[in-house]
């Protein structure tokens, strides 16, 4: 079992943490992969800050990895979450899971981010034109999470 | 001593991401301080707000938890990243 | 809207794909991706090999590829699928969905796939040690593919 | 002249990819051109079997399509990528 959960404060490249993903998974059959990154909007939001709580943010992701596993079979599980200020077009979250079948891999992968959305011990603020405001989850974000309850 | 964490919009409300501080006289339980430092720091209700969970030696805990005086307490407004 | 959709009879490198899919589509909220390899399986396969029915095949995909955005809002679709001989770990088709939210990007991108799964025109050979077969979908996967209509 | 191309475990079964003949005497349909072919080639009942279907001119058709002579008709086996 590949596992790789990292939260780091600096910009990542998507592109080489999932090749080696692949590279670690190349014999799993499936391999779902999500990218969030800073939306531009159309009122315009310049930044987005997360901030975490050391120990605790890492121990919830590691929760829901381990929920992941039992629930599919998977042969790896990769979790990269940014804090930080980010502008538009920087990479935020970026998972992937890893199986013999794309269903275990899809659903996983889903999983994980409503889990990350939702539960995830982060604290999110957004800068538009008009200031700064703290966003929490939509109520879509949360229906989303209780599909697996 | 205790250390307390603020975390998102409660950073901003308190003005701090932390402190660090001998339990008042009289502060017993998390609700307590709550109170205590709602006042102090003219918080006008934030901690009180149900959305605010409270964390002591970073686990999940009621307003009825008890202090001894020698906790890390974090207080988590809405979560979620992503 | 980018659309990108390649039937290749020689190797492709996904890492490469998905770079020029991600940078093409910084500004979408939500990129979800699935790559899909042959695995190596217990009566250890040996090469996997498709053919596809030049002009009929890529038709069809267009036409799946249609209906996901006409489904969901995406700002951008990418589908690479082999044909001809592949070993074990070698790439067989990559699919990637760009959208804002990632309910649209997750769900076009499963969708997608079971279009590809089921509905695809090509034909699948498979050689294990107990000699070649020609494989069909699972019953599964026909499964998935109704959740759709 | 028909081209007829062969996909999947058909191609296997006929020992070809694809052939190139003018349409036979008395054979008007689709339906009589799989009786013929299957026939011609030993496919035992390869063609007629339900799970087979045919494009002429790249369009998917029923037995009974016409036959002009001139036509691109391909037999597809059950179909699956990815």
């Amino acid at each position: 079992m590949l596992e790789n959960i990292e939260i780091c404060d600096t910009s990542f490249d998507p592109a080489v943490k999932l090749e080696a993903f692949t590279k670690a998974n190349s014999e799993a059959g499936a391999i779902t992969s999500f990218l969030g990154q800073v939306r531009n909007e159309a009122d315009s939001v310049s930044e987005l800050y997360l901030e975490s709580y050391p120990g605790v943010t890492e121990k919830g992701i590691l929760g829901a990895v381990e929920k992941a596993k039992s629930r599919w079979p998977l042969t790896g599980v990769m979790v990269i979450h940014r804090t930080g200020a980010m502008g538009v077009g920087e990479p935020i979250v970026l998972v992937a899971t890893a199986a013999k079948h794309r269903r275990s891999a899809f659903e996983s992968c889903d999983y994980l981010m409503d889990y990350l959305k939702t539960e995830a011990v982060f604290w999110k603020r957004q800068k538009t034109a008009n200031g700064t405001r703290w966003i929490e989850p939509r109520s879509e974000d949360y229906k989303d999470n209780d599909r697996w309850r | 001593m205790i250390k307390i964490l603020y975390f998102g919009r409660l950073r901003e409300n308190t003005g701090r991401r932390e402190e660090t501080l001998a339990l008042p006289e009289g502060i017993t339980s998390i609700l307590t301080l709550k109170l205590w430092l709602d006042s102090e720091h003219y918080l006008d209700g934030a901690l009180q707000d149900p959305s605010v969970k409270t964390m002591v030696n970073q686990t999940l805990v009621h307003n009825d938890m008890a202090l001894s005086g020698d906790e890390e307490i974090g207080f988590l407004p809405p979560v979620g990243g992503g």
